[in-house]
């Protein structure tokens, strides 16, 4: 029931990745949750081997790949059980800001290094006061000569600590529609008044530096506007498509794992003679198989530049419900040991239960689809 | 729903909650949660107060009502700290039912005292209590017991086990499922802890291992114990549920506060349609699940022990618990997920005490075959 | 879960137990539901018996429990006869509460003796009451009526109307949300049936035009009424819920037996573990909605209207109703698919009642306002 | 988000078919609903346009076409909300099985006369006390002479009334193994000792006839046996896919159209305002582009001839769970008018709740699953 060819280029490319997830990073899974960070080293690492922006032109260092690659970074990193890593946030979500909207001398200047891992990036969107509402944003950017001067606060920040270049929503707060004075900016870490908070203390996603950061009078160059002044809004809302999607492809394949175990779990302990436990696995293997052909085939549409806006909203909210409830059931049928963070699934529970709500919240989905499909 | 309670009643719910918020420091909480470690100063103080086995606590008869409040209460405001103090009498009600004077000095009084924790040790497979091959033998006025016990709650901080075993009389093959009283000092008791934990935190869990350990006969409890253990659990059940019902009313609370605070597109969330049918949704699943405890709980105090009502208590109030907290998580938004705002870790106590054992799945089975009854 | 019935409590289910089973015969039933006809002489019978409108029958106290226990175990037998009795006295207790003995002797005995049946008109929009339009004005000591109405159950039987309309006084431009009782031989009234229904087929249902209707202003109820609606609203609620408590329970009953019976692969189905889980679930409902159901009219018998217990506990009822017919029919298989087994009737009744006024969106309405209050 | 690819001839195949439903089937619905059945003319009528067996090639009078013209036959059928023409189950169900199995003399006699119309077929399997348990079946077939002799009961047998010829399973009371006994005869309506029982009171598919056959000492003759003698079960096994295919593809377009029909009803009311209400139509909406999606690619495999019995088994319980619960939830968003036999969604909230029974009721599809997956 695949819908997705890969080719022998791209399995060596998961090959390559297996072993580096296997070797480097599932025994630091451990250490790195307690540190609640993973070290800049494993980015570089990845880099090194081309993990990171695997579909980067070659001119900036890419290897020129597909978003199949990403698809299978998003399927090796589920694998292992673990979002400290989510690099589909800098490869996937971040640098195609960069990309499609950087000056050759912005994209000169940041993507190889976001290639090689010596730049890690963020996207700096959401605020305290504003979550999905973008319009009620609080940070702002005013001209000054040569300058802007940056004041407010992000939060909920994932790569926060370690990012060396963020993606930046600041409104001009003279302008009179907040839809267009919303404006991109490229804040390199390091600039003076740019602060970084601690990583949050989060219910999962234990390892990845979620951060509050905090601008005050943060001065930035002209030069590092991105992408042209007061079009932020449409410039965020046009990349939504591919991140809504990754979360949606990497959503679908932590199912998998999930049910694996947990099959696995249950024959062990001779389980599997319950007709209970049989039929929850039978109604989960069949959402999972159902939402696995519908990924796949919005992974197939986007690849063709298809516009399916409301299809992959319809996507996020599927597969991330989907992730929830198969980490609730699964728990359920696994009983006692479910309660241990010894079990892979607890961890999995804890992390996903964020993915219904990060990257625009499944309510806002639901509006987005009610929108474009019944109004 | 307006529950009728008595007016002694609701000085005992006033109390839990007033000390529960005078008390539960919350960063507190979140560093007990964070290390796994038990409210040890907090446990004494509400030892002091009265609210340790409030239902076992007194005369006679149990008044089980008066713990439903209690357990709520102190969950509402914290589920970790409220749930610990709660765990420090698991298995009091059987010394209770059937300790004579020398159990209840001994070993009951000191836990509503605050001086004592006992663990109760009971499960050898996660399904059912059927599978008990925990063995002892008594001879010359010592019981000799080996075997192992598993998920044994806060068997590292208990003074003693009350254990679920089979025990031979010497000389003689049958097997009868008993109870004994284990001190944690007795050689031969191996306790392996079992790891940080998903939820109940506080609560460190350990497997049991009994390896000829030595017991003087005075500490068997009751011998041939099915019936009173079938009560117990009926008790149980219902405690399990009340628990459940503070953890969901505190989720609750807190994301309703959220919701009438937080504002989106200039309008707060509460006024959002979808929310005000969430919010509906959750009350009524705390409601129902509140009335069906507190009428197993009245049930119980009229004496009669009838195992199907607790288990749909229990059933419901831990699904409502799930549910209302999962929900909270949403309505807050990225906040819910955040440590600092509770609601995530109320959201893994209700997951944990769902799945651990009683399971749905047990419950169910104790339901349907009630139900059910002989098919023919 | 046990209900402490009082021993009249127990009696009047037994009473009403026993002439359904004796009377509701099954063939009729379902030559009843298949016509679309209301069951006119078991009604008559069970008036006779003091079935009808059993908690405003007697003195000036309501004791709805009574009228819980009747419709439960009436519904439980047959859905379909057993609503049609309970819906002849539909808004009877708006003339209980405020009815003068000239009504009472008029309108509101002959319904209880089962000579009369009353139909309340007060829909004219399917998602609340506040936006009524049919108007009425007094002159002369006669008032003259114009509106439609929606959805009224009964409007071809029924002997008389109570409406729901703005009476305004001469000369005065205020307009009161009042109650007036309509003969159904006044003149100007139109009634324009639905057609075939969906579920409680023998309660035909129709839309009712009133053109200058005059009645005489004697037949005023009342006069302002919003308090007493929100009342009789809570009464209505709390009935329709056992309505679905009946339904639920009469269709789970049937499954269960089946499920005893039937035999699949060798085994009885109630021995699967799926059946057995789902039997639990179903009864855990049922009994769930039935003690929230309870609660909430012995709240009202003690004099608090409360609208949240009330929308809470048809909420619940509609939804296990629902839930249990749903899955009634699914453990039937093929025969639970055949009208001759009665559960995909009790099916439809379930699901009609649950979408028809009020919704289960508008009882949330109802609990979010009460639970979340103002927000600021 | 399609799969399917529809040719010109498919186009015009669902036009002409679109129309006949349009002016011969639309405005007679509700008379054939109160008699209970559908007239035989009908059958014809549709034969003679091509609409049965689209599939079956020329030199059996078929028009050759695949099993895309049976998936636009659903579709249409659905859109009429109507199942009292559920050819479905002549075409696609009980004609398959004379076609696979058939000896040349069967094929030639039956056939076109299937493609006509003047064959109804249906399937006897079911018995009053074995549902989806066949070796617990009761009706005999005995051999004698160049006869068998057949007695039994069968109950649920849909075109029971209208059928001319049966394809029915039967045991040799003699056989050791159950399994091994059953074969399939082919019973032609007229045949002594053959008769039919009034159609049944059902729920809903009110004028699809469902009936109780009697045999008793019907004799026919030996060459009326279908396939080998011994070898129904497995017959009866291998068909089943198609069987449960179809039932998937009509439970989607069902939930299509009554999601349609509700939204115009919302939003003539102008009920889409309600919060509520949008999100219940994303909510399904959702479901139903995911399941359609599902849908399409099961019958992309099994029109390459791929073996997709779980992934099928999947389908049957997640379309026809789905079906019932959008006319729920359709319903319950009508509100009052949805108590009326005049709502469509009533009926087809009527009609639906049936699919997760027959065709293997959907416990059976998860044991099915369990069976293959996780055992």
């Amino acid at each position: 029931m695949e819908i997705l060819k890969f080719s022998e280029e791209h399995l060596a490319f998961e090959k390559r990745l297996e072993a580096f997830i296997d070797f480097e990073v599932i025994p630091n899974i451990q250490k790195w949750e307690k540190d609640k960070i993973v070290p800049k080293s494993v980015w570089r690492q990845l880099g090194e081997n081309g993990f990171l922006c695997p579909n980067l032109p070659k001119k900036y260092g890419g290897t020129g790949g597909d978003f199949l690659h990403s698809v299978l970074v998003a399927k090796q990193l589920a694998r292992s059980n673990f979002n400290g890593l989510a690099t589909f946030i800098h490869s996937d979500i971040v640098v195609p800001y960069i990309e499609a909207y950087g000056t050759e001398k912005q994209l000169n200047k940041y993507l190889p290094g976001c290639v090689t891992g010596d730049i890690i990036t963020a996207v700096g969107m959401t605020e305290p006061d504003s979550g999905s509402d973008l319009a009620s944003m609080n940070t702002t950017a005013v001209e000054d000569g040569d300058s802007f001067v940056i004041n407010g606060t992000k939060t909920f920040i994932s790569n926060g600590v370690n990012c060396d270049l963020v993606v930046l929503a600041a409104i001009n707060p003279e302008g009179d529609n907040p839809h267009k004075a919303v404006s991109l900016f490229l804040v390199e870490d390091g600039t003076k008044g740019f602060t970084k908070g601690k990583p949050l203390e989060k219910m999962g996603w234990k390892s990845q530096d979620t951060a509050e950061l905090f601008f005050s009078d943060c001065r930035i160059p002209k030069e590092n506007l991105l992408g042209s002044q007061g079009n932020g809004f449409k410039m965020l809302m046009a990349k939504l498509q591919q991140e809504r999607l990754i979360c949606s492809v990497s959503a679908m394949y932590f199912c998998e794992n999930m049910l694996k175990w947990t099959v696995e779990y249950l024959k062990n302990k001779g389980a599997l003679n319950s007709q209970v436990a049989r039929f929850a696995l039978s109604e989960m293997g069949t959402e999972i198989t159902v939402g696995n052909v519908y990924m796949e085939k919005l992974v197939e549409e986007h690849m063709k530049k298809e516009s399916i806006i409301v299809e992959t909203s319809m996507g996020k909210y599927f597969t991330t419900d989907l992730v929830k409830r198969i980490s609730l059931r699964c728990l359920e049928l696994i009983g006692d040991f479910g309660s241990l963070e010894e079990c892979p699934v607890a961890r999995t529970f804890r992390d996903s239960r964020i993915t219904s709500i990060f990257a625009g919240t499944n309510e806002i989905m639901k509006e987005i689809i009610a929108k474009f499909s019944y109004s | 729903m307006e529950l009728n309670l008595t007016r002694s009643q609701k000085e005992i719910q006033k109390a839990a909650t007033t000390f529960a918020k005078g008390e539960f420091d919350k960063d507190l909480a979140l560093n007990l949660d964070k290390k796994g470690r038990f409210p040890e100063e907090i446990w004494k103080k509400a030892a002091e107060l009265g609210l340790v086995g409030i239902h076992i606590d007194g005369d006679k008869e149990l008044s089980l009502v008066d713990s439903v409040i209690v357990a709520q209460s102190l969950c509402a405001v914290d589920s970790g700290i409220g749930s610990s103090i709660l765990s420090t009498t698991s298995g009091a009600e059987l010394l209770f039912m059937d300790g004579d004077e020398n159990f209840r000095s001994k070993y009951l009084v000191p836990l509503l005292t605050g001086d004592k924790v006992c663990s109760f040790a009971y499960l050898e497979s996660e399904k059912n209590l059927q599978s008990t091959n925990t063995r002892a033998y008594l001879q010359d006025g010592v019981v000799t017991l080996s075997g192992s016990k598993l998920y044994v709650v806060n068997a590292e901080i208990a003074d003693y086990f009350i254990i679920l075993c089979l025990i031979s009389l010497k000389e003689e093959p049958s097997e009868n499922l008993s109870l004994i009283v284990v001190d944690k000092n007795t050689d031969g008791i191996n306790i392996r802890p079992l790891g940080e934990k998903l939820g109940f935190r506080m609560n460190p869990v350990a497997n049991v291992d009994f390896s000829e350990a030595k017991i003087p006969a005075a500490n068997i409890l009751t011998f041939n114990c099915e019936s009173k253990l079938k009560k117990y659990l009926a008790i149980d059940h219902i405690l399990k549920a009340s628990v459940a019902i503070g953890i969901a009313k505190g989720a609750f609370l807190r994301a309703l506060e959220y919701t009438k605070l937080r504002k989106q597109f200039g309008t707060a969330i509460a006024g959002f349609q979808v929310t005000k049918h969430k919010i509906a949704d959750m009350d009524t699943q705390i409601q129902t699940a509140n009335l069906l405890t507190f009428q197993a709980a009245q049930n119980i105090e009229n004496g009669n022990y009838d195992d199907l009502p607790s288990a749909q208590a229990l059933l419901t109030a831990s699904k409502a618990a799930v549910y209302v907290c999962d929900e909270a998580v949403q309505l807050m938004g990225g906040y819910g997920y955040m440590a600092e705002y509770d609601v995530e870790r109320f959201y893994r106590d209700a997951k944990a005490l769902e799945i651990t054992y009683p399971s749905c799945s047990a419950l169910k089975d104790i339901i349907a075959n009630k139900v059910i009854g002989k098919i023919k």
